[in-house]
């Protein structure tokens, strides 16, 4: 590879908007994007991924790689957080520490989608059923970080409520988000197995549109995320420190594993971006119901103002060398 | 006849008209959308597309008596999840 | 036809996609698409369905069947609301009687949209002028629900307000919804005479994009039609079995129609769902303003909590072997 | 001066501005989407794109005199349609 | 407790939002998408996606003496854009 | 050319939903488009149309037509308001006469895009760097406007605020809907200059649901331009009358400049418009912020109710005839 690939990277129409988009905030500009059309854009990329995802698979059926591959990628979202908590317990009670690890143990989807937009760029290959990974990482963080809160927190809980075991396997599985991305991706399998002409009549929705779908949402995601810088700053640079080097030492464990998964370049550096991305969604709505204790700015502010934008436009192309280096290119 | 008003975040809109309705309530009026600060938390339009969600306002318009009813499940969720509430006067046109 | 017609229907993805927003009220997901998204989806809809229909009318041409079909289609828009209305009085009073029989009167776009993706999967040839029998539907079945108040209500009607022929005509012409559909219509007449070449560059819009746009609304209108299912219960079990068997009642006098007017299968299926199909847009708009002594949750939870997903999901299989044995294959 | 609190479909807002407008009233302020429940309907989100419409909350400033004149036209389209009207105190700033 | 009611232009919100913060008010809610006519501007919802942008209902429960303390401020904002304040009793449940 | 342009105008997509728009309103249908989706649309308007205007320009490179036509386009933005402002002052006071003024030396986005649809439905050639002229002359206009109202207003304006210099610049360059469309013209550029695939995947977004997308947000200006014409009678009937004869006016300043520039007929027409139409986004955001003495009503209801469908519908055939008169077909 010739050219920097963060300068690539940088290039490419996504991260364009969504650098205007934070560059209109610091620029007090009034462009804005008013709710609910940030939800739409969002309901709508979980679908189209879900469902993509889902065809994919079919077509690919299940190869070797693809149980290994989601098995690890459960215990990834079941370590992480475990790691992130012991971290975070330096200097956060066991409600804070708690909700942050699973943030960071969930994924984002948006990452997700600008890693695969990224790899298309760029011509590499990946697989399709790196979709049900996604999907399966959203939920075991949430069930670690309930769990931790229910063990660990001290017993004299203030104003505490019970926390059955089925409100937190509710919380996480039937989340709208994991939800919507887990029923697409089964109705795109199902329609791939038994009617295909339907595919070719939802792609103009799912797969034309998307790309510039994408570019829309970014574009409000950067003035999200701009938004949320100053409220980070009252985080404090422990949280700050946190947000960058976390995503980059859950990157390190995960190209390890993924060379351990001996998996292509394109499925590995999705694999990585799955374990260094952080939730934003399904976690911060799971957290707020069941641990109100937790202070929502610091897990919202940290995965949307921080840890969002630099693996949008820094960690992508920076996981890509370090998936170059450490997964020898194999003569396939 | 009082006037109850009610702002809180819209996930827990759901507990709260059910106290409403244990109640019996003659009706209650909702408008989502809400943003705003208390003492603690900021919430702005941009966590209607995040997990957090956004604030709801509800309206009461009922008798005193309810409101004594109601008062204690009331406070037991705001002080939970956070929110306000505020009793006024308010007479039927 | 080997594979059972209803299976077939339940794995399309429109079919899918409402199934899965239902689910999800059933499982208590926090999924929701907030309004005026919805709104979005249906403006869109009736505008594409209009143009596009507009378009083949002006393609196809006025052939021999046209007038018949759309008198037969008026005609069953002002004789099903008065069958109704005599079935209704046995359990309600003249005011809710009148605005429920006008909904089942009336017709659901939605529905036959639906019924157009089952016809196209099933590669069965329909026209581009039942758009105009659709159209032409709404109407008719409001000024007859709003006549049947005007001499069946009492005379001391409560807080009555004179109800002028002018305003009803106002609420059955002039509805939002009937009026978008109707002028998108003419607009794809006009431009299928006079400039084919709009036709084209509207065509990923209102064509293409049509599918995905369904699949999305009907995730909406699953979970609607599984919120009104509660308010159903209340509404007692005769209305429940009236939401089910009328539309199943309407669809045998609608298929034998179509046998009168010589149809083909396509169109027969068409219009015995436009028969069998009841409105929530225009005629719950015209009986609310003009007839508030009805109670709106008896006309809008039958149509959207019943009677639109026994369609989507059994009727218009069942409707389509009924027009398989009723209708023998010509020759064609 | 008074606050009147006036909640009822947006069906009718045409209607009820009129009124306001007839008795010269120095301004007010609405706010659709609302949803709710009243002695009789429920109306909720979803109602937005079906042909029932969601609710409109309209707030007025004004003196005594002005809603008394009023009184009558809001009173007989609130019952005819459904809806709440209520009064309160207010000073101005 | 007072309740404080501003309604004005959404342009200005920032500037209200600071006023209020340099008051230390306990918190304040937020709803926009508010049209309304007042003395001379009619607000509709057309101008939300014009340069205009429609009105924001600002509501903030506090204590009398915070809201003397921002008067003048606020007073100025509102008369050189146009809005409206008035203040009620409110009582915490 | 057979038939009559106006005619010819009025029978495309665009316009046609304009009319059943407007027409709604006159009939008293509840037809509504309710916010913020017509947000949306604008956004989405000015985003494709930067996006691909900075394409096209990167593909065209600079000519020797570029510079004088952009020169020529600014000149034209701080000319025209300063006649206005003459002719607007017989009749209003100055911080009227400048808001009123302001908004007619800028641009309306969705002018320039009928009149781009327009050209292409006569297939008459038109140049990318337009678009260029289109995001420059909305700034220029707003600072005119502003500088008029400090240096002639009144000393004691009442409640006066300082009106610093960068207080101008900041609502006239960082104005959201001016913000949107410049960078995404930069954006377009960029991605041509650098990454030319993912223009093609823009393309479907950007591109083809361009047209259709352009109708449904015409349909809404036709309600919301409709609702305004009641306002305009209260404005009086100077400004009705400037409103209709200020673009006239501007069109012949603009032709006779377009042919001084020797452009092309596309360009020609473009240019004209972009000297004809007035303002609804940036200005009206400007003069709200800077000048709150200007009455919002004269500005907004003449430029929305007024100019902006005349030109739609007769402004822009009308200012083609003009074109081809004035400037003759070269041989090209
Ligand atoms: N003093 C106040 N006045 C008005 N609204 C308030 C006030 N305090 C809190 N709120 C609202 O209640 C919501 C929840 O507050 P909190 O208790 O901080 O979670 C805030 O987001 C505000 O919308
Ligand atoms: N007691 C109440 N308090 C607050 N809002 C009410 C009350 N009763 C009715 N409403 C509102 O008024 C609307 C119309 O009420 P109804 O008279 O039942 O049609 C309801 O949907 C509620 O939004
Ligand atoms: N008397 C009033 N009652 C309620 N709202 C008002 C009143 N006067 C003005 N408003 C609101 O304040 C906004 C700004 O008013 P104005 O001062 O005319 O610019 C209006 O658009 C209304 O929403
Ligand atoms: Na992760
Ligand atoms: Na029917
Ligand atoms: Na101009």
């Amino acid at each position: 590879m010739e050219v920097n690939p963060i300068i690539q990277n940088v290039f490419a129409p996504p991260v364009l908007f969504f650098l205007i988009g934070a560059i209109s905030v610091f620029f007090k500009s009034d462009l804005e994007i008013p709710a609910p059309l940030p939800k739409l854009f969002s309901l709508y990329l979980l679908l189209a991924i879900g469902f993509r995802g889902g065809i994919e698979i079919q077509k690919s059926g299940f190869t070797d790689q693809v149980l290994p591959t989601l098995s690890a990628a459960i215990l990834m979202s079941l370590i992480i957080p475990l790691i992130g908590f012991v971290i975070l317990r330096y200097k956060f009670n066991v409600f804070n520490s708690a909700a942050i690890a699973a943030a960071y143990g969930s994924i984002s989807a948006v990452t997700f989608i600008s890693a695969e937009s990224f790899l298309e760029s760029q011509n590499i290959d990946f697989d399709g059923f790196m979709v049900g990974a996604l999907a399966l990482m959203e939920s075991p963080a949430i069930i670690v970080g309930l769990l931790l809160v229910k063990f660990a927190a001290p017993k004299n809980r203030p104003n505490s409520r019970k926390m059955h075991l089925s409100a937190i396997l509710h919380e996480s599985i039937l989340n709208g988000s994991v939800y919507l991305l887990l029923s697409s991706l089964i109705i795109g399998f199902l329609i791939a197995s038994t009617n295909p002409s339907g595919i070719e009549k939802m792609e103009p929705f799912t797969k034309d549109l998307f790309y510039g779908a994408e570019c829309f949402f970014l574009l409000d995601m950067g003035i999200v995320a701009a938004q949320r810088l100053p409220s980070l700053k009252k985080a404090g640079s422990f949280l700050i420190a946190f947000a960058i080097f976390m995503p980059i030492f859950n990157s390190l464990i995960g190209v390890f594993v993924a060379k351990l998964l001996t998996l292509g370049p394109g499925n590995a550096l999705l694999f990585v971006v799955l374990c260094a991305s952080a939730s934003y969604l399904a976690v911060p709505a799971a957290m707020r119901m069941t641990v109100p204790e937790a202070k929502s700015s610091y897990y919202i502010s940290t995965t949307l103002g921080l840890t969002f934008p630099f693996n949008i436009v820094l960690g992508i192309p920076i996981y890509m060398s370090l998936v170059n280096k450490v997964i020898p290119l194999s003569p396939l | 006849m009082k006037r109850l008003d009610l702002i809180f975040s819209e996930r827990e809109l759901d507990a709260i008209l059910k106290t409403l309705e244990k109640a019996n309530v003659p009706g209650y009026t909702v408008m989502k959308h809400a943003t705003g600060r208390g003492p603690e938390r900021v919430v702005t339009e941009d966590m209607e597309f995040t997990g957090l969600g956004s604030n709801a306002h509800v309206i009461v318009f009922c008798e005193q008596e309810l409101i004594d009813q109601m008062r204690e499940d009331i406070k037991a969720e705001l002080s939970y999840y956070g929110g306000v509430a505020y009793i006024s006067e308010a007479t039927p046109l």
